[in-house]
């Protein structure tokens, strides 16, 4: 019934460590919140702030997180993942996709925005294939556990697994071009901004979802800080996966082209 | 909708639900929403003189019967006011601008911009820090609240609405804001709380201490508004866990002649404005009333 | 339950959980209900000089997430407190037995007539309206706690606990009880608040205006308790919509010693006190505590 | 979950009328609450206090209460019951009999504290018997609908329904005295008492239970207004309907013998 709530949540193991990032689980401590792919939470690190993720991972008993240091609190948790933290959620919007096929672009962290998603859609039956790429090998997080059966296709930068590119690169190599089947993409901004370009130059659009990132302060769609540029959206309500077809003004805004 | 029309602190409404300050009320994205939910004014965030960034994060933590948060008056600063003030008058909607400041001079400056922007209203944010005050918010102190609202009203001629938090000396502070040139005052503001996470042992509000809203706090602002009214027949908008049409008929009757929804639209979505106002039409048709301006203050009467 | 014990207010304790004032601490039955239930001490109904039939009906109305009440300090007067003494200490707990007085006079009247029946410790109910005052509560004008304290505190040797609503000042309140010799503080009592049924247009409480408990108050309390100790590290006793170990926990975390439940030993159950205990002792088993007295304010460390 | 509720109610129409008695039919305006038999509630009036009935009758949508006028607020009631009024709920105790046979003595309006705990073990197979006395037949209020098909006796003091005589001699008449079966006493505290003694005597006191009345203030357990005097018991917590072996000393404070 109640839209939002707090869970408090203590750290059962690091999964695993790389350069600066870290996947960390958790429990949650007493009622778990229930969160759809897409959808995201505000994780309080106690000392420090409360900063979106999207979870690898949540369900009645464990809550996965793919953490990259990017700032203060993120570092802390790279660090020294706290015992007890909180969780705030069930924050944005829903993504669902039910074609017969598709495909996530995942450059770096962003694989952790789409992994839920790819999940759900693999198990739903839907043909799923993620491109995650990363600066090299060591930096690519052991995300496969949480795909739900998704065929998994490595890009990095050095070549030192997978193919020698980017996540576009690999998608490339397998015959594909943006839009071809709708497609995801989550990582940084030149990523995304490439593959609109690529999709919009192809008429496919309405093929496309981009993860986008902004500041979100109060997560629950009051403050105004989320505000995705240009497009009338709040992250925290409408987005982070936000079709493409109404990202036209946010391209032309954030994308040098 | 003619019954629902209202007129409230020189304000002319269709309907006497609004948005509560602080939710979606300080960019114009968040302006748009508020009047696709069909609000019949829009109240801004408040805005300070200068640009505030706000307390560090949680600001906000979903509690079962509310929200608690200390947003720190995040705002774009004076310079904010008039891009927000366009987009409600875009839409035809009148806009009350919300102000919060820490000296009257701020007040006056503040004042004054919303009034040039086009403002139709003025919300004085007593539940701020003083500078010189003593206590943990203007409205504790009525000699405060009496010159922090004239030094509001006396350099703007729009309606001032001085906007109060559950405080000691309520009525004592309302009848300062009203000798000082307030047209209405707007009851309740939230009320001091916190939490503290049993397992992190700390507070989890960035701030760690805020402010209650919703549910919670309904029946503090009944009794708020209902012994003002008592005291003075004055323009009173309400707040304080309105969330359907029920806990919005209580205000009124109370003696709020509108009511601003805030947590509701964060924990019931945006719809939750329409579904009040077709709810106190249906109640106005069942209890045999053409204006909602008949019940305002009803439960006054023996 | 050794880990449990706790000293307060110059009480010694089995576990900090006790009742809060008002609820079944009038009669020899009611008190023997609460020892039942397992509380840890008895907390009498206020006794005021005179006895007092109180508000008319209706006197309490559920809602949601609370209790409204308008009780009227029902009691048996002066007279009435040795038998309800007795009952408690036939069962071997302390027993606090709380005072309302309309002046200082009275006050100390009742104080001494509290320790001389036996009492371990007297609670000053600080939320009712002094003759001289110009308040809704006493609490509300420290120098009035400051003479009321002082009033009972200079004609007894037991300790004098003072309990205070959220009111505007709390902290100075806190500190003019300290000053008057109270040995403790007791955080906090109900909110001003009250209940319209929109149908009936009236409000509901027979004395129309009443005080607010239970979960909704809670986050209020937890404020309360943490700004008090912050200003001074004295004994607390807290009180707000304590229903579980966990929001027992909150508190003490937030700087209280013991607790009281109010409202959830209606709504829960007399059960609820043995719950709160077991979960109390499992949680400090989980945190790795030997004694609930390291916990005491421990959100207040870095 | 919540054990007490407030809900507010709308007269819907006046069943019947006697000397000094009504029977209203009131609506839920909103949610309703759950009340098992011997559960009763406490009916405000507003501009008037707020006093304690057992509803005749209480379901989703209906609320069926019998009213005689004691005091000021049952007088209003009786001469000019008010459109809207509340309710909260729920209070007492549940009683449940699941022996073979039974017998409600109801004194006057009494018969409003036992109609729904005689009405649910007829429905539940047991053979009730419900004897009803008041002093003429103008003053019998019309039950038998709410009594789930029970078989209903009548008496009177002056002979004009049924027998002449008190419900206990309508009992006697039947061949029964208090006892033999399990016997559910309400009606005024002479009637309680002597239905106390005649069981007492026989040694069957464990099968007969008495509807006890007291001051009502709180309704909710704290106040201690409806302490049952001698007992221990809360009238709001354990009653109203109480099983004799706890009484003995309220029988020895309140009856005289």
């Amino acid at each position: 019934m109640q839209r939002y709530s707090y869970h408090s949540v203590e750290l059962v193991r690091i999964l695993w460590r790389g350069p600066r990032q870290v996947m960390l689980e958790y429990r949650y401590l007493d009622s778990a919140p229930s969160l759809s792919p897409g959808q995201f939470i505000l994780f309080w690190v106690p000392g420090s702030e409360a900063i979106p993720l999207t979870p690898l991972y949540s369900d009645a008993s464990r809550l996965v997180l793919l953490v990259v240091e990017r700032g203060p609190t993120t570092a802390r948790l790279v660090s020294s993942p706290p015992r007890h933290a909180g969780v705030i959620a069930v924050l944005g919007r829903r993504f669902t996709y039910r074609g017969d096929e598709m495909v996530f672009l995942a450059g770096g962290v962003g694989v952790a925005a789409v992994a839920m998603a790819a999940r759900e859609a693999a198990q739903s039956g839907v043909r799923v294939t993620v491109f995650y790429g990363a600066r090299s090998a060591g930096e690519l997080a052991p995300v496969e556990e949480f795909l739900g059966g998704a065929r998994v296709i490595y890009a990095t930068d050095d070549g030192s697994r997978g193919l020698r590119g980017t996540v576009l690169d690999a998608l490339h190599a397998s015959g594909l071009r943006v839009g071809d089947v709708y497609t995801v993409v989550a990582g940084p901004k030149p990523l995304l901004c490439r593959a609109y370009s690529e999709a919009a130059e192809a008429g496919q659009l309405e093929r496309l979802a981009l993860s986008i990132e902004t500041m979100v302060r109060c997560g629950l769609g009051f403050c105004g800080s989320c505000t995705i540029p240009c497009t009338g959206m709040l992250l925290c309500r409408d987005g982070p996966v936000v079709p493409a077809v109404r990202l036209g003004c946010w391209v032309v805004r954030e994308c040098q082209n | 909708m003619a019954g629902l029309a209202v007129r409230v602190a020189g304000l002319t409404l269709r309907h006497p639900v609004m948005n509560a300050s602080g939710i979606l009320g300080s960019h114009p994205e968040g302006v748009k929403l508020l009047v696709d939910a069909g609000v019949s004014a829009v109240v801004t965030k408040s805005f300070t003189v200068e640009p505030r960034e706000g307390y560090p994060t949680p600001i906000a933590v979903p509690l079962p019967y509310g929200l608690l948060n200390a947003v720190g008056l995040s705002n774009p600063g004076i310079d904010g006011i008039s891009v927000v003030v366009e987009e409600a008058r875009r839409a035809g909607l009148p806009v009350v601008v919300s102000i919060a400041g820490s000296s009257e001079d701020e007040f006056s400056r503040l004042a004054s911009a919303a009034e040039e922007a086009g403002a139709d209203a003025i919300e004085v944010n007593l539940s701020c820090p003083h500078a010189k005050g003593m206590g943990r918010e203007i409205g504790i102190e009525p000699r405060l609240v009496y010159s922090v609202v004239s030094a509001t009203a006396s350099v703007t001629r729009i309606p001032v609405i001085a906007k109060l938090g559950y405080v000691d000396r309520l009525v004592e502070a309302v009848g300062k804001a009203l000798e000082a040139g307030a047209r209405a005052v707007t009851l309740i503001n939230t009320l001091p709380a916190m939490m503290i996470d049993v397992y992190a042992m700390k507070p989890v509000l960035g701030n760690l201490v805020g402010g209650l809203s919703g549910p919670a706090i309904h029946p503090v602002a009944v009794r708020a508004i209902y012994e003002v009214y008592r005291e003075y027949r004055i323009d009173i908008i309400g707040a304080g866990g309105v969330e359907d049409w029920r806990t919005a008929a209580e205000l009124v009757l109370a003696g709020a002649r509108a009511v601003q929804v805030g947590t509701a639209l964060v924990t019931r979505g945006l719809r939750v404005i329409g579904e009040i106002v077709q709810g106190l039409e249906r109640y106005m048709e069942e209890v045999g009333v053409e204006s909602i301006e008949e019940l305002v203050g009803a439960a006054h009467r023996d």
